[in-house]
């Protein structure tokens, strides 16, 4: 199968499918991809990259998918839009018998919250990622590591407002409801003021909080923002409106950029998670490699989400 | 001095099908009116628009003045001195008559001494002085949408005066102005030849060339033919040099009996206070009824209203006895109504349309198979019937309609009218712009079906064409009817009486 | 041999025409010939489904168009066309159905109801912009909101998926294999079948010479008594009935759906319209121009993941594509001076 | 007395023909009474800024829609300059600098150099559309792909953050505070500059003139001698400066930017210019009802954000306010007959 002009060399064709290009974390993961492939290449063995972007279309990702098995490749790594739809496409590729490796977003089966059957059953698709519902918990352990628990008034309530992503994304929904989730397992009684959506963007973002902010006032404890670019939007907003994070108000977002990280630091935000794209993507390497070569591979691979609070830095 | 200021010489133009200018040339001598004349279709207009720089020729020569020039724009056209009344009104409806007048040319001022601005005041105080001295008393900050047809045209011929130009190109200015407005803009012409202008004049008008001309050049099929002196000439002579052939009348023998009324309008007002009011009139079976009247007589709007483009607060109409309630031309035209608009290119053609569907539009249902499919064999022989009828000069029917000349756009939907075969005709200003050998091309057209028992009801500002086809003259002023006169008896005089009955 | 001469020259003037055709056609046979598998049987079968799909929605707009309207909700019509087909038919049995009460419902039935709510829809634009003359920009861009935060309530924001095994199995047949040729994919044939309707409504009835006769000149079109409003209502039915019959193909060939599905295709619809030769200054545009327009954009997504364009070029490329092919396109149209 | 009952008939006249306005006064009088906050100085600087923004990239499309065409690429253009704004305006000592070869630069020297890269881009988009012919829809639907592939790879698609100091605090300055009132957001002054220059562009200047002219009848202004190509170039030259002046705004209001900042910004414009009741059949349209079609369409943002609306239901409120919003504003034009 494998081609190349030189018999020695064998060089592996693989089509990466990316759910959606413009997203920063999918950028760091699939440039973590690439140069992994890369760091991994010998003289007899290459590998050739064929990244697609969905475009958040499943349709888009779908056709993606034939042409990626029109053309031939010797693999598949998948980071899937739709979840729910993860059904047709496995078929496809499985029917065509080209190895499988779903990346980041798990493919839900029959039963829903389960994980979909045709991945167990079959010895050349598995799924590395991380549990999504992982990201939302974090972020509530986190203000609960705080000493006031996020309560900075003592009134035993922790008023919050939520910045959501994009509603339709999982990951939005994952967080929104895992992060309360946690505060109220913990015995946390909270009090939601306000929740909206500013769909990723930093902007929209600025504009909600700024707009809480002068409803609510003094009354928003804890900002929770369900990504990092959101997150930065609301510490402007806060920041105009004259409130001092970590005294009197706690931020929160997910992806732990650079620049976030630099603020958790210097406290001018409370916390936010990493989602361990170098520890993900090594690992869909590492898979996808054995799968090329034959060797058996589990079905499941998990990787940890990483709390960054200013405990990440000591 | 030379004796030409500006001569083009063996212009060659073609479009796509088309060799629209073969060779033609004109001569124009300073304080002179040379008028320009043949066939619809002869390639006036693209003479024109070749010297204006709207049209980039393909060979021939400029001079301007003495020197060869090239045209590249209508910019260029209006920074030598040329100014030109084009054929098809250019109005910018949201605008006030001051700014259409001044486009491209608004009077600046400076400031703060360096920011340039237009200056408004100056502009409209301007205005005001042209439209007096073009006798029309408009409010220079009225938008031109208000107005009429009619008096917009007025409001291009201003505008071009305005130039202060060494040629003005007139390209059929009076196709829709009455006798009034007629006569306003004879005597600017003679103001113009006095300050030494050279004037092309383009009408289909033969009364109004031979009096007003100095020099004619006759075109024909885009070749030039002859260029006479007019006071050597005759009505006959310049037709005949026209057409090509002999034409010996203008209007053709009406056998038409008027019969029992068909159609009857009572108390017909507009919803409009200042638009047509109280009118009451019948029309019989096989009758020719013109409708005159002065420019802003609501003739238009009457019959629009009739017809359902405009709506009215009281009034009934009824068809053969029976009541109608008529509130979209398409009620109008189920019931056997037609009308052909006054303005082809706001309400008539179908511009990115080829000349067939713009003449089969109106009457497709009787062209169905199956009660669905549209049978193309059958439209085709409709529209080539009309195109030899009224002698469509198109390269072919499937020829876009906005690549027509003027005159022949109109016959097309003369012919979109007649493919429909109505019972009531109504035809605003049928012959707007038509060269007289196809008039009488529609004139007969008129005869015949008003022969076969149809009903027609034609506004015409042209007096001679109304009391030679009507066989009875319904006359407005401000509105109102104001009287009607049998075609046997009218003259020009009585209808004028009639015409400027104000309350 | 006179008459042989002359079809070639026909065809030479063809291309002459239409630059872009010649363009991509020698663009594929490069990419053909350097790029292994793109002359496929699978290749071909998938770039004809995926034009298919993008047709039926192209189609639906361009009516839209020749009256020199637009139709900016055409995505998300087709979104919530999807996310419906995608609940009715779930599996009963299916762990997280979304509306358990629903019964599990022929798949036939549902394309019924689909049809009906897209044309409703559609019915809904056309009144807004015949009847309360709201320019259809506008009009559309209301509605295309309206539409998406009722597919976000009906769906919960929830990805849909679990269908009836007999409902995918349907749709992905191929028909008339032929030796190794796995046969035609039924969205094909759909489209197929439409572009005939399409080109007949057009060319061959009243519905077809009123929609350019109001793009051509609406006035004139009135007082010629056609019934514009009217026209209007039927062509923005139709174009709604058109995005549902693609949201339920759609839904189908993604095998599942969400709210956010279509998102943007009334922009590729548009780009592919008038790649094509439809004219947004109305009254122009014929069937097999759209085609032509629509396969010209999914051959170049295509050709691009062949040659494996980073896809942050493939957003350029794609762009420039547009821009230089409609304005070779437009001289055609542009006056002769 | 006569005086006075004259200046009142005036403003009931006034109402009466823009009941919008009426309503959403209304509305937020009935909100401002029950919700707590809503009638505070921080909102009302919220929704100053916020309108702000919007009316510059407002006033910037209103050129391209008064011509009868539109443009799409506006919101990526605010999105590239945004970017383009966040990565030299970065710290030098910024830990994760994108570009860490760009030295540190003097913010207003980040504004030219902004400023003109937007006016490139707008003119670019001039050139194709007055130029090769190309429909405005068409031609800013490519460039608005292309500006957003540029801006991907510019920024590589990371979020841009780690200003200098000085410009977030520079323009996030309130001027003017007075007792309780905490001043005038910059964002508001420079609006309020825009606004000044141009409502003197439209109404004194030969530029508004023949822009107007060109929407009522583009081959009138043609033969007229206006320079039809030269002033389409100009309008959307000025459009893409606006576009750039109001991404790097945003950049620095919302702290930070990344490629997909603007995303949809033009058709919100359009939305607030057709509102304020610029025609999109071109040649009408003015500064002060462009102002106001972007205030109702923020002023309701900010009321069903105090309401606390669903966020579902947002997207269909605001859907349905655009429509009947234009609906009733429409009858004013649509000619009684
Ligand atoms: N833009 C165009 N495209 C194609 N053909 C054209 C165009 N303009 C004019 N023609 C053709 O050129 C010829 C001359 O037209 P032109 O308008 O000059 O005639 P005309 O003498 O002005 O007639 P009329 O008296 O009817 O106005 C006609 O056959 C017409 O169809
Ligand atoms: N809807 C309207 N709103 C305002 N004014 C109107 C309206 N309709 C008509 N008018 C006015 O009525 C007059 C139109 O008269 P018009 O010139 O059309 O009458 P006519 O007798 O048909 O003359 P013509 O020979 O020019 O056609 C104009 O002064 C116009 O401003
Ligand atoms: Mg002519
Ligand atoms: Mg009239």
């Amino acid at each position: 199968k494998p081609g190349g002009d030189d018999p020695a060399v064998k060089t592996y064709k693989v089509g990466v499918a990316i759910y959606r290009y413009n997203d920063n974390f999918m950028t760091l993961y699939r440039e973590e991809i690439a140069s992994y492939f890369k760091s991994l290449e010998t003289d007899t063995v290459k590998y050739d990259l064929s990244f697609v972007d969905g475009k958040d279309s499943m349709d888009e990702q779908s056709n993606q998918i034939d042409t990626f098995i029109a053309q031939g490749m010797d693999v598949i790594i998948l980071n899937l839009v739709q979840t729910s739809s993860a059904e047709v496409l496995i078929d496809k590729i499985v029917a065509a018998d080209i190895p499988l490796v779903l990346i980041n977003r798990e493919p839900l089966g029959d039963a829903g919250d389960e994980s979909y059957e045709g991945i167990l059953n079959n010895p050349n698709v598995c799924y590395v990622g991380a549990d999504a519902r992982q990201s939302g918990t974090y972020q509530g352990e986190i203000v609960l590591a705080l000493e006031n628990k996020g309560d900075i008034n003592g009134d035993g309530v922790v008023n919050y407002i939520m910045i959501m992503g994009d509603v339709e994304n999982v990951d939005a929904q994952y967080r929104t409801e895992y992060s309360i989730k946690a505060l109220v397992d913990a015995g946390v009684e909270v009090n939601c003021l306000y929740q909206d959506t500013a769909i990723w963007d930093q902007t929209k973002g600025q504009e909600l909080v700024a707009n809480a902010l002068a409803q609510f006032g003094d009354q928003i404890e804890v900002v929770f923002c369900n990504n990092d670019g959101m997150a930065l939007g609301a510490a402007q907003a806060l920041r105009d409106a004259g409130r001092t994070v970590g005294v009197d108000v706690y931020l929160l977002g997910v992806d732990a950029l650079d620049e976030c990280q630099e603020m958790v630091k210097e406290g001018t935000m409370t916390g936010t998670v990493l989602n361990d794209h170098i520890g993900q993507s090594h690992t869909a390497v590492d898979v996808a490699i054995k799968l090329l070569n034959g060797e058996p591979v589990d079905n499941y691979y998990w990787v940890d989400y990483v709390k960054v609070d200013i405990n990440y830095f000591n | 001095m030379q004796e030409y200021c500006l001569e083009m010489r063996g212009i060659n133009k073609a479009f796509p099908g088309v060799q629209a200018l073969d060779n033609a040339q004109i001569s124009l001598k300073p304080g002179t009116v040379h008028a320009l004349m043949g066939e619809n279709g002869a390639g006036k207009s693209t003479l024109m628009k070749c010297m204006f720089g709207i049209y980039h020729m393909d060979s021939g020569e400029i001079i301007f003045e003495g020197e060869k020039i090239e045209i590249k724009n209508p910019a260029e056209a209006l920074e030598m001195g040329i100014a030109m009344v084009h054929q098809e009104l250019q109005p910018i409806p949201a605008r006030t008559i001051g700014e259409n007048i001044f486009l491209g040319r608004y009077p600046i001022k400076k400031l703060f001494g360096f920011i340039p601005v237009v200056d408004h005041d100056k502009m409209y105080a301007d205005t005001e002085a042209l439209l007096k001295k073009v006798r029309m008393d408009f409010d220079p900050r009225q938008m031109l949408g208000e107005l009429s047809v009619s008096q917009m045209q007025s409001v291009e011929i201003a505008k071009a005066i305005s130039a202060n130009c060494k040629v003005m190109i007139l390209d059929e200015p009076t196709s829709s102005l009455t006798h009034n407005e007629v006569e306003a803009l004879f005597t600017i012409i003679e103001d113009l030849k006095e300050s030494n202008v050279a004037i092309v004049y383009i009408s289909h008008k033969m009364d109004e060339i031979l009096r007003i001309s100095d020099e004619v050049t006759i075109m024909r099929d885009g070749k030039y033919i002859g260029t006479w002196d007019a006071k050597d000439l005759t009505n006959d002579f310049i037709i005949s040099k026209m057409v090509g052939r002999e034409l010996t009348n203008l209007y053709p023998v009406k056998e038409n009996v008027p019969g029992e009324v068909v159609f009857e309008v009572e108390n017909f007002t507009s919803i409009n206070p200042h638009s047509f009011r109280n009118v009451t009139f019948n029309l019989r079976k096989g009758e020719i009824l013109g409708v005159a009247g002065l420019v802003g007589a609501q003739r238009t709007e009457l019959m629009e209203g009739l017809f359902g483009i405009r709506s009215h607060t009281t009034g009934t109409i009824k068809y053969l006895g029976k009541e109608m309630t008529i509130n979209r031309p398409k009620d109008a035209i189920d019931s056997g109504i037609a009308m052909l608009t006054e303005d082809r290119r706001h309400s008539g053609i179908l511009g990115v349309l080829s000349v067939a569907d713009n003449i089969s539009i109106a009457s497709l249902n009787q062209y169905l198979d199956y009660g669905i499919a549209i049978n193309d064999k059958k439209i085709e022989a409709l529209v080539q019937e009309n195109i030899e009828k009224m002698d469509i000069r198109t390269p072919s029917s499937k020829t876009l309609i906005k690549s027509l000349s003027g005159g022949n756009q109109q016959k097309v939907l003369v012919g979109r009218w007649l493919a429909n075969n109505p019972d009531v005709l109504i035809l605003d200003e049928p012959t707007r712009g038509i060269d007289v050998g196809a008039k009488y091309e529609i004139y007969t057209i008129i005869a015949d079906l008003a022969k076969q028992g149809k009903s027609i009801i034609m506004i015409s500002s042209e007096m001679p064409e109304l009391i030679g086809m009507a066989d009875r003259i319904m006359v407005m002023c401000d509105g109102r009817v104001t009287g009607f006169i049998d075609g046997k008896d009218a003259t020009q005089e009585n209808i004028m009486e009639l015409a400027t009955k104000f309350e | 041999m006179e008459k042989v001469k002359s079809f070639f020259k026909k065809i030479i003037d063809y291309l002459k025409g239409n630059p872009i055709v010649v363009i991509l056609t020698v663009v594929s046979l490069v990419v053909g010939l350097t790029v292994e598998n793109f002359f496929s049987f699978n290749n071909f079968n998938n770039l004809a489904s995926n034009t298919g799909v993008r047709f039926l929605i192209a189609l639906g707009i361009s009516g839209c168009l020749i009256i020199k309207g637009t139709d900016l909700s055409a995505g998300r019509i087709v979104g919530i066309a999807a996310c419906i087909t995608a609940v009715l038919v779930q599996r009963a049995d299916y762990a997280s159905k979304m509306y358990p009460q629903i019964p599990e419902m022929n798949m036939w039935l549902v394309l019924v109801i689909v049809l009906i709510i897209g044309s409703l829809i559609g019915l809904i634009n056309g009144l807004i912009i015949a009847v309360l003359n709201v320019p259809p920009f506008i009009a559309t861009l209301g509605t295309q909101t309206i539409v998406y935060g009722i597919a976000l309530i009906f769906t919960n924001s929830q990805p849909v998926g679990g269908y009836q095994k007999v409902f995918s199995e349907t749709l992905s047949a191929k028909l008339l294999p032929i030796g190794k040729y796995p046969g035609i994919p039924v969205y094909v044939l759909f489209a197929i079948v439409f572009g005939l309707i399409f080109a007949f409504l057009y060319k061959k009835t009243t519905y077809g010479k009123y929609m350019y006769a109001i793009g051509g000149n609406e006035i004139a079109a009135e007082v010629s008594g056609v019934n514009t409003k009217k026209s209007k209502i039927l062509i923005f039915t139709l174009a709604g009935f058109m995005y549902a019959f693609a949201g339920y193909l759609l839904a189908a060939k993604s095998g599942g759906a969400n709210a956010g599905l279509g998102q943007g295709y009334e922009l590729e619809a548009i780009a592919g319209c008038t790649i094509g030769g439809v004219s947004t200054t109305g009254g122009i545009g014929t069937v097999s121009g759209i085609l032509i327009g629509v396969l010209v954009f999914e051959l170049l997504k295509v050709v691009l993941q062949f040659l494996g364009v980073n896809p942050y070029f493939n957003f350029i490329v794609q762009g420039l594509v547009i821009v230089t092919a409609v304005a070779i396109d437009i001289r055609k149209y542009v006056a002769r001076k």
